[in-house]
């Protein structure tokens, strides 16, 4: 059988430094799943946008071929006229960037830039291409497709705007799909749901696709073909089968290794100490409002947050879990004193032990300026949070210039250490934020964040980019730094493996409540709502030999309406957080 | 390249876990910021060329005294509406060095015009740091050396003469002292108001906004035209035109900055909602940080547009002005006087010379542009 | 704050504005020495035309101008009565013109048609010329187009307006027949719209439109081409790409619309431009435009007349700005304007 | 002679035959004046064609009444005063003042103008305290005094005062005449004593002003021409209504002059006066598109103008100037500040400032040498000229200057070696312009070159004539440019009230005239003896009964004024270019270009100009 795609000897190089991709090849055939795996920074971006030559402008491909079959006569993409490309382009190969933040025109509505694709390439009426649309958005999972058509991306979550991004992609039913790691900012179970969406379409219409993914587990359940990568070069490729049962190469063994599990010793975790707290939120809620599309319509309300009490202890670490777009980031950005509670709600810091606590939400200019040296943030969207004219020296010693800490050498030496210590080449300093692959951006986010040697850390998913040996790197320095400096994390993610190794508590969120709270421990082996228990079940394994039943635990979590009556909950009837066990609560009927 | 036998690939290099691909230069490193810009515009070939004559031109102006053959006001009343003479370096096919032929003036009746007729029969070789006018060098050291002036008892008007018999080559190059320099001093205050005030504006907003708005509002619905006239009766009339002409076009700065600032504003509005700008503010930036290091540099490419566009609003501000009566006048030489005294038919028609400020106006601006552009590409960070 | 009450909101400011300028305005216009009537005697009396002078002293007592300044600044405006009576701009009543001798709104109602086809030529070639070529330049930075766009562009930004006028005029005569000043045929004025009539009327106005458009159009396109060359290398811009979308369809939809804002900032200006901004240029040309008739206002101190234009373009500037507001926010989803936090 | 057999006009031949318009016969006066264009080297025209001409603001339109030059009494081209509306008028040792109407003579709609019409501006508009709240004008007022008038008859009017009133005729024959008479009948219907109260109303809120007094004032404009219903005397009445590009202006069926083959004059049918630019005058000229062109014309255009000939159809004529002086300076001896002003009024001074003018560099760069370097006198077409006034201080002389200067005291100078003030000043002349024209900025560059030399600094500003004018009179300029005299060819009747301090226009001495014309109310007096003598002078010619007299009295304020220099002449008979097109005939080749006397083209009569196919 033709390969759909065969890349043939690809190097691609910037300006005239040595190539960042030398000697790529691989072939994917109609309706099969290559999966592109390897270290942070290795080139899986840039080869994937090689094919379809959307490379920065200063990207030159040295040697190679690309070559598109399937239809009428190959065509060889890497000498393809502008013209040409334009109707492969969304048509025949469709792409999801790797992040999806910046991926998407802040200015248009979601609708109208997924919808596009299908005036461009299906020539469909407005309401016809919105129909369509509607649908995909309810199939990767939007809990309100309508509402998702009308909103701007930064009223999404990072979720939203990712299954948005998918949605673009795979409206337009393509030949190809490059999902640049398209699941890293959903929960495993919307994961699930997408995925199980993937796998649908490609028995459908026989669609290929390359998954760039780092999560391992994934790609037990999806490929049927590996290709590793590692600084550039492909170090081993074959069957998923194979490369997943036996590794060959002393790279993909590493990595293996790296991979994390949800440790499945049971146990019982001990409960957060309540005596030195650091942070405390009380009965946070937060409602934004939504532009209204015309002036006549009502506006919108949407709770982003209910009720939501968290504690956090000194030198703790508390995680959140919980389904995309459930009010996590929310909850972070509220607790830093980035966004306000809404009425009643309360936040309070605790600078030390010995100290009073602060009110987040009403503090003075110097009390603000004291607490913003304390308490750092590293962002779900790291590109989003550089500035685009900063080079990086400059974004990295920028809070201690804001703080005034040190002479400019000595910043400039910080930043440099800091750099190494996340796995990156401090000669990397002089570059500007957009010269950098997803996982080194998300790296440096995290390096920033640890500049000012804070107390407490709000991490907004800081290792979702990150292939496993990187973010094993980057958890053990987390860890270390921890215990070095009592520091305090709040750490969002969707990856339970992680959380199970890092966090003290572990708090499900779901609909901006939280549903569920308990330690680790406790939670993975004792989980009561149905909801943790779903996104338990949905957790991809790397074992090619136990794959997860996509379409089974998509929909385990389910509406709240589906769950047993204990549960459920609606807008106004909203059940309590009891306490289980000491440190183990449920939000359920008593 | 190894190919195990169950067809899979392995790569067979030596495998380095530490190595790096990329390897910077250890200089970048080093280097600050405006070092790798200025490496970055160097590879622009046009904005490095229009940099360094602008930077000529404005070396030249203390010495336009030195570097012209006349005095700017020099009249040499039988020679009105001379046309440009061309220096010649053969006579009679054999080389003399740079040289004139004398011209003579008649007036013609007929078509009310002078005719100037050249002696060709006696070349007049051209005198090189030579006595002439008076003038003072970088407007303080008195001196009548010139590097070349006209052969004795003859005229040297490389681009002719005016309605006065003045030279206009000499006019352009004392001209410029002031077209280069005051004009500017409208664009630095406009400038300095409209990105203050549009920033703050755009960044706090709420209550300031609503001021600084309604501050804007206010001065664009005043009138000017009536502000001007009002102004020309009101200067004290013992000013010279030069210090007039300043207050002017700091005056029309003050007057022209809310265009700017609601741009600056309508883009920081946008700009203050972006993650990067949270993400500082988070640090604990003070406002003033965000607003230079954050804000600004991403508007910096409109900013140099715009400058580099109210260059020659600000050259030629002049001529509007003198409409009204407020321009710059005689004795003072400008490029925007000289285009005033060109404006009518017979200057196109039957004396273009006297229209040649246009020229410089035209170069001066182009060599901004593209200076202007060279900056901005060497921000560009997408562009590196 | 949604869009509708935010307008509403702008509005009521709009109107609070509007009386602080009608009062600056009137103090402004007075601030040369003199008035109308007076200039009038002593020009009459200089050019030994004293036979006018009598007239002239009727027209002072008429209008009030011997009483002081503000109680004639609220007669205009209409809050206190006149020696007729009320008859201020808030009973509908604009004045009279010493200079036409006939009242400011006929005046003003013949040349603002004229003004607003001058003006809206101008503003339709500085659109249709910049946005193009600005987005080319873009497009294409750094090449022919580019540099060729720029120095037409500034060639004519570099040129005063009436040289230019005057060159364009001339040469435009000697070799294409073109109308030298004018807005159209003088045998065409007053007749209905017709065929002949139109052409007449586009004819005259290529050269108005091209001397006032130069230098706006030089202007837009730059700053376009500075502002969207800043979107390119965006990742959106990528995306769009990604979709296989036409460059031309891509540009105008995703970075020029990011580009805009500075110029939808501005659109504030385009509406009083349409009256106010070509008075010079207009005056300069002879286009019986509201601009000339400005400029004799002020310089004649007609001040009714006078007042009642500048008036019209504040009222003007004063829409813009709020449209530019209403505007911005409808643009940028993003944008509030409610202040900092702090 | 008896009136030649009258031709009809092809013009308004079809409304003849329509019976609209009664024939030419009973439209023509009784007596109509027979003009023997022969006898004055002109050609007999035909009727018909049109004149396209330019003014450059739309007010201008009243240029029509100012070229079409038909008043009670008019100029002719010897400057002599002979009626022209008029049959006839007597001056009875100017006092009393007899006006004779022409029998038959009517109004351009056809309504008889007769005694009634003077009788009506008499009574019922001058003299009317809503219409004019300040009386009759000036010019009627002797010594406060005003006249007598009767109407004994339809054709007689008589105006007597009992002190002479020389001026009177003369202000009848004026560019713009003060119209002692209105359209009685058509106005009647606008005039609160006459019309009917309630349609009166009725207009008064249709035309949108506050007041019948208004609404007839605003119908009333016989200077300003813009109504066309507005019924006139001259020779084109207007046709088109309303604030146009083109104004049309059509030949008068019942005007007044006929030539000997019994063509009713204007020979023109239809003149179109179209509103240009300033600036582009010049160059609608260049192309062709004017036929009879004097405004907006400067001499520096001659040179295009002159190239354009071949193309344009049309032949550049130079006319002369008729101001006394084409650029002077007025040293303002009522400066608001002291130690300047004794300066400014030490004759010496003025001297010295008018020997360091280099008039010839002047006339050469700005005229080709075609103007007549000298002091502000009369020119030579007047009886009172004298070479002597003309070069009186006029020689570039900078050594004599200096020696004046130093003589005034002035001896002291500043390192940049201009002379300095007795308080210690430098001898900065600010020397303030209306900004109009650019031959005044050049001539002035001029001047500051050769000022230098004798060490005075002269510092230009260019104004705003308004405001010019505000600030001369209010004593805050210092010096000023305008225009000499505008009559620079008085005749012994010509009154010399302009060369005495009579009015504040003359920018040497604004508050001098401020006194006089307010009777001492304002301004200051005269302080200077040779300015009480111009007073003393204009009495004498006032009540001079012999044109010996005023002859005496004229002289003698000429030559006070070439020894006192009041206000400095550069040059004078400037040429004005005049475009005249190929088929234009009877335009004179040479002649006065002056607004007063002669009205421009008035005095020229352009109704008997005519197209030549
Ligand atoms: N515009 C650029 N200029 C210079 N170097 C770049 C640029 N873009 C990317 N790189 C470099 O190219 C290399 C490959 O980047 P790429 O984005 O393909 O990595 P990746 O495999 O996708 O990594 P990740 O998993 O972190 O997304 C990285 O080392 C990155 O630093
Ligand atoms: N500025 C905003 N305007 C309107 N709605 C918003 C805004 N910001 C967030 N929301 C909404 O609030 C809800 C919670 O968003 P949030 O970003 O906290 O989710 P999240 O839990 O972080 O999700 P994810 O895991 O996908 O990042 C979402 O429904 C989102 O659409
Ligand atoms: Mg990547
Ligand atoms: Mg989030």
């Amino acid at each position: 059988m033709t390969p759909l795609l065969s890349v043939e000897n690809l190097s691609i190089g910037f300006g005239d430094a040595e190539p960042v991709v030398q000697n790529v090849n691989f072939e994917v055939a109609p309706g099969e799943t290559l999966a592109l795996v390897g270290e942070s920074g290795s080139g899986k971006t840039v080869t994937c946008r090689a094919v379809l030559r959307i490379l920065p402008r200063i990207a030159r491909i040295a040697t190679g071929r690309i070559t598109l079959n399937g239809g009428e006569a190959p065509l060889t993409l890497t000498e393809l006229s502008e013209r040409k490309m334009r109707d492969i382009r969304g048509d025949r190969v469709s792409m999801i960037f790797q992040e999806p933040m910046r991926s998407l025109s802040p200015l248009h509505k979601i609708g109208n830039q997924v919808s596009e694709v299908l005036w461009l390439h299906r020539g469909m009426s407005e309401k016809e291409a919105k129909r369509e649309v509607l649908q995909t958005f309810d199939r990767v999972g939007f809990p309100d497709p309508e509402r998702a058509y009308g909103s701007y991306p930064f009223e999404l979550s990072g979720g939203m705007r990712q299954r948005a991004m998918i949605a673009m992609a795979m409206v337009s039913k393509p030949d190809l799909l490059i999902a640049d790691e398209p699941t890293t900012a959903l929960d495993v179970t919307t994961q699930a749901q997408v995925l199980g969406l993937i796998k649908e379409l490609q028995q459908e219409i026989g669609m290929a696709l390359i998954l760039v993914t780092h999560d391992l587990g994934v790609v037990a359940n999806m490929a049927e073909k590996v290709v590793v990568m590692h600084k550039g070069r492909v170090m081993e490729s074959g069957s998923a089968a194979d490369v997943l049962r036996a590794p060959a190469h002393p790279y993909t063994q590493q990595l293996f290794d790296a991979a994390p599990a949800i440790p499945d010793r049971a146990a019982v975790g001990l409960p957060m100490p309540g005596d030195d707290l650091i942070l405390e939120m009380k009965n946070v809620s937060k409602t934004y409002t939504m532009r209204a599309g015309s002036a006549w319509k009502p506006e919108v309300k949407i709770h982003a947050c209910r009720g939501v009490d968290l504690k956090l202890a000194r030198g703790k670490t508390l995680a959140i879990v919980g389904e995309s777009g459930s009010g996590k980031t929310t909850a972070a950005r509220i607790a830093l004193g980035a966004e306000l509670p809404d009425p009643g709600g309360e936040v309070l810091f605790r600078p030390s032990g010995d100290e009073q606590q602060i009110a987040v939400h009403q503090m003075t200019r110097a009390a603000r300026t004291a607490f913003q040296r304390e308490a750092q943030m590293v962002f779900q969207d790291p590109y989003s949070s550089l500035s685009p004219r900063m080079r990086v020296l400059d974004a990295m010693t920028e809070p201690l210039e804001i703080h005034k800490i040190g002479s400019t050498s000595e910043q400039r030496d910080k930043a440099a250490e800091m750099l190494q210590r996340v796995g990156l080449n401090s000669d990397m300093l002089k570059r500007f934020p957009h010269a950098f692959s997803g996982g080194q951006r998300q790296r440096l986010s995290i390096a920033r964040a640890m500049m000012l040697d804070p107390s407490l850390l709000v991490c907004d998913e800081p290792t979702s980019a990150l292939d496993v040996s990187v973010q094993e790197q980057i958890l053990t320095l987390l860890e270390e730094i921890q215990e070095r400096l009592n520091l305090s994390y709040l750490f969002i993610s969707h990856d339970l493996a992680v959380v199970a190794r890092i966090a003290d508590e572990v708090a499900v969120m779901r609909q901006g409540l939280v549903v569920e709270q308990a330690p680790p421990e406790t939670l993975f082996y004792n989980p009561q709502h149905p909801y943790t228990k779903a996104l338990i079940a949905a957790q991809p394994e790397p074992d090619i030999d136990r794959p997860i039943d996509l379409k089974l635990v998509a929909q385990g979590a389910g509406s709240p309406d589906n769950w047993s009556e204990a549960f459920r909950f609606s807008d106004t009837v909203i059940p309590s957080l009891i306490e289980l066990e000491p440190g183990h609560k449920v939000r359920r009927h008593v | 390249m190894t190919h195990l036998p169950d067809g899979r690939y392995v790569d067979d290099a030596p495998y380095d876990p530490q190595a790096s691909i990329q390897q910077l230069e250890r200089r970048d490193l080093d280097a600050p910021n405006w070092i790798l810009i200025w490496r970055k515009f160097k590879t622009h070939k046009l904005g490095l060329i229009s940099g360094i004559f602008l930077l000529l031109c404005y070396l030249m102006l203390p010495f336009a005294g030195f570097l012209s053959p006349y005095t700017p006001n020099e009249r040499q009343s039988d020679h009105l509406y001379a046309p440009p003479q061309s220096v010649q370096w053969f006579h009679e096919g054999e080389f003399v060095g740079p040289f004139i032929y004398p011209i003579t003036a008649e007036a013609d009746l007929e078509t009310f015009q002078w005719k100037f007729v050249p002696d060709t029969d006696t070349p007049l070789p051209i005198r090189f740091f030579c006595e002439a006018g008076e003038y003072n060098l970088a407007g303080l050291i008195p001196s009548d050396t010139h590097l070349f002036c006209a052969p004795e008892g003859a005229t040297l008007f490389l681009w002719g003469s005016d309605r006065l018999g003045r030279d206009v080559f000499s006019r352009i190059m004392y001209g410029a002292q002031l077209s280069l320099t005051v004009g500017l001093i409208g664009i630095s205050v406009s400038f300095f108001l409209g990105i203050i005030l549009g920033s703050m504006a755009g960044y706090f907003g709420g209550k300031l906004d609503w001021f600084i708005n309604r501050i804007i509002e206010i001065l664009r619905s005043l009138p000017e035209l009536p502000l001007w006239l009002a102004l020309s009766a009101a200067v004290p009339s013992n000013w010279g035109p030069v210090s007039v002409f300043f207050i002017i076009s700091v005056i029309l700065g003050i007057l022209d900055w809310p265009g700017l600032a609601r741009a600056v504003r309508a883009k920081f509005l946008s700009l203050r909602e972006e993650e990067y700008v949270r993400a500082a503010e988070m640090m604990g930036a003070s406002s003033g940080r965000v607003i230079r290091k954050h804000l600004l540099p991403n508007f910096m490419s409109h900013l140099i547009a715009s400058a580099t566009l109210s260059i020659p609003a600000m050259i030629l501000g002049e001529t509007a002005l003198s409409f009204l009566g407020l321009g710059l006048r005689a004795p003072a030489v400008s490029w925007g006087v000289m285009l005033n005294d060109a404006q009518n038919l017979a200057s196109i028609e039957i004396y273009p010379w006297t229209a040649i400020p246009m020229l410089p106006i035209i170069v001066i601006v182009l060599a901004f542009n593209f200076l202007g552009d060279g900056l901005r590409d060497s921000l560009d960070p997408y562009q590196q | 704050m949604s869009i509708l009450r935010y307008a509403i909101y702008r509005f009521m400011t709009m109107l609070l504005t509007l009386l602080v300028v009608s009062a600056l305005v009137f103090v402004i216009i007075n601030l040369p020495p003199g008035d109308y009537l007076s200039n009038q005697i002593a020009e009459l009396r200089a050019s030994g035309q004293s036979a006018g002078v009598a007239k002239a002293e009727f027209l002072r007592k008429e209008y009030a101008l011997d009483r002081p300044l503000y109680q004639q600044y609220l007669i205009w405006i209409g809050f206190i009565p006149g020696p007729q009576g009320f008859s201020g701009l808030l009973q509908g009543d604009f004045g009279w013109s010493f200079e036409f001798d006939r009242p400011v709104a006929e005046i003003v109602g013949e040349s603002l048609w004229l003004t607003v086809l001058v003006n809206v030529a101008a503003v339709l070639f500085v659109y249709m010329i910049a946005l193009p070529l600005g987005v080319l330049a873009a497009a294409r930075s750094r090449t022919w187009v580019d540099y060729t766009s720029a120095f037409v562009g500034y060639l004519g930004l570099a040129t005063p307006n009436f040289l230019l006028a005057l060159i364009m005029f001339y040469y435009g005569h000697k070799y294409f027949d073109l109308p030298i000043g004018g807005l159209m045929d003088p045998r065409f004025e007053g007749e209905p719209m017709t065929f002949e009539k139109m052409k007449s009327i586009l004819i005259h106005l290529i050269v108005p439109t091209f001397v006032i458009g130069t230098s706006g159009a030089a202007a837009m396109m730059q700053r376009l081409r500075a502002n969207l060359l800043d979107e390119l290398g965006k990742p959106y811009v990528e995306t769009a790409i990604a979709k296989g979308m036409a460059p031309s369809r891509m540009l105008t939809k995703y970075p020029l619309r990011m580009a805009f804002n500075p110029f939808v900032a501005d659109i504030g200006n385009l509406l009083p431009s349409m009256v106010s901004g070509s008075v010079l240029v207009s005056v300069v040309l002879g286009l019986q435009t509201i601009g000339p008739t400005l400029l004799t206002a002020l310089k004649t101190q007609d001040q009714f007349l006078s007042a009642f234009v500048l008036m019209f373009v504040a009222l003007l500037t004063l829409m813009g700005t709020m449209i530019s507001d209403v505007l911005l926010v409808l643009l940028d989803p993003r944008i509030r304007y409610e202040g900092r936090e702090t | 002679g008896g009136i030649p057999p009258l031709q009809e006009s092809t013009f308004w031949q079809a409304e003849v035959d329509a019976g609209d318009l009664p024939p030419v016969q009973e439209r023509i006066p009784d007596q109509p004046i027979i003009v023997d264009l022969e006898a004055r080297g002109r050609e007999l025209g035909t009727p018909g064609g049109t004149l396209n001409t330019m003014v450059t603001r739309s007010k201008d339109i009243r240029q029509m009444v100012v070229y079409g030059y038909a008043r009670l009494v008019i100029y002719d081209e010897n400057y002599q005063l002979v009626p022209d509306l008029l049959a006839s008028f007597e001056n009875e040792d100017n006092k009393t003042f007899t006006l004779r109407l022409r029998e038959g003579h009517k109004w351009s709609d056809g309504s008889p103008f007769t005694s009634a019409d003077f009788e009506y501006w008499w009574k019922d508009v001058t003299n009317h305290e809503m219409l004019r709240p300040s009386g009759p004008p000036d010019f009627l007022r002797v010594g406060g005094e005003l006249p007598e008038v009767s109407f004994p008859d339809p054709l007689t009017v008589v105006y007597s005062w009992s002190k002479p009133n020389p001026n009177f005729l003369q202000s009848l024959a004026q560019a713009r005449p003060p119209f002692i008479y209105r359209p009685s009948e058509f106005l009647k219907q606008y005039h609160g004593d006459y019309a009917d109260p309630a349609q009166l109303a009725e207009e008064v809120e249709d035309t949108r002003v506050k007041s019948w007094a208004a609404l007839h004032n605003k119908r009333d404009n016989m200077y300003k021409f813009d109504n066309h219903e507005l019924p006139t005397l001259q020779p084109w009445i207007n046709a088109s209504s309303g604030k146009k590009i083109r104004h049309n202006f059509v030949r008068n069926p019942y005007y007044h002059r006929v030539d000997t083959n019994g063509v009713q004059l204007p020979y023109i049918d239809i003149v179109q006066m179209e509103i240009v630019a300033p600036g582009l005058v010049a160059a609608k000229s260049n192309a062709g598109q004017s036929d009879l062109q004097g405004r907006g014309l400067d001499f520096r255009d001659v040179s295009i103008l002159k190239k354009g000939e071949a193309d344009g159809d049309y032949k550049t004529r130079l006319w002369q100037t008729g101001v006394a002086s084409q650029i002077a300076i007025y040293p303002n001896l009522n400066f608001a500040d002291d130690v300047w002003r004794e300066v400014l009024r030490d004759v010496r001074v003025r001297r010295a400032l008018s020997l360091g003018i280099d008039r010839d560099t002047i006339n050469k760069a700005l005229y080709f040498k075609l103007a007549k370097p000298g002091s502000m006198t009369v020119l030579p077409t007047s009886p009172f000229f004298e070479q002597e006034n003309r070069d009186a201080w006029a020689a570039y002389d900078p050594k004599a200057a200096d020696a004046l200067l130093d003589e005034a005291g002035l001896t002291k100078r500043n390192a940049n070696g201009i002379r300095l003030l007795p308080d210690g000043r430098p001898m900065e002349v600010v020397i303030e312009t209306a900004g109009e024209r650019q031959e005044v900025e050049n001539a002035l560059q001029i001047v500051t070159d050769t000022w230098r030399d004798i060490g005075v600094k002269l510092v230009m500003r260019p104004l705003d004539r308004d405001i010019l004018r505000n600030r001369v009179y209010s004593g805050n300029s210092m010096a000023s440019v305008w225009f000499g005299w505008d009559n620079g060819i008085p005749q012994s009747y010509t009154s010399p009230g302009y060369l005495a301090p009579t009015d504040q226009v003359f920018l040497a001495w604004p508050k001098w005239g401020q006194h006089f014309q307010t009777n001492g109310a304002a301004g200051e007096a005269p302080d200077v003896p040779e300015a009480q003598r111009l007073l003393e002078l204009l009495k004498i010619w006032e009540n001079a009964t012999t044109d010996a007299e005023r002859e005496t009295a004229w002289r003698e304020m000429l030559a006070i004024h070439a020894d006192q220099l009041f206000g400095i002449g550069m040059l004078a008979e400037a040429p004005q270019p005049i475009v005249v097109s190929s088929r234009m005939r009877n335009v004179p080749q040479k002649a006065l270009w002056a607004w007063e006397p002669g009205a421009h083209f008035g005095i020229h009569r352009p109704d008997e100009f005519f197209v030549a196919d």
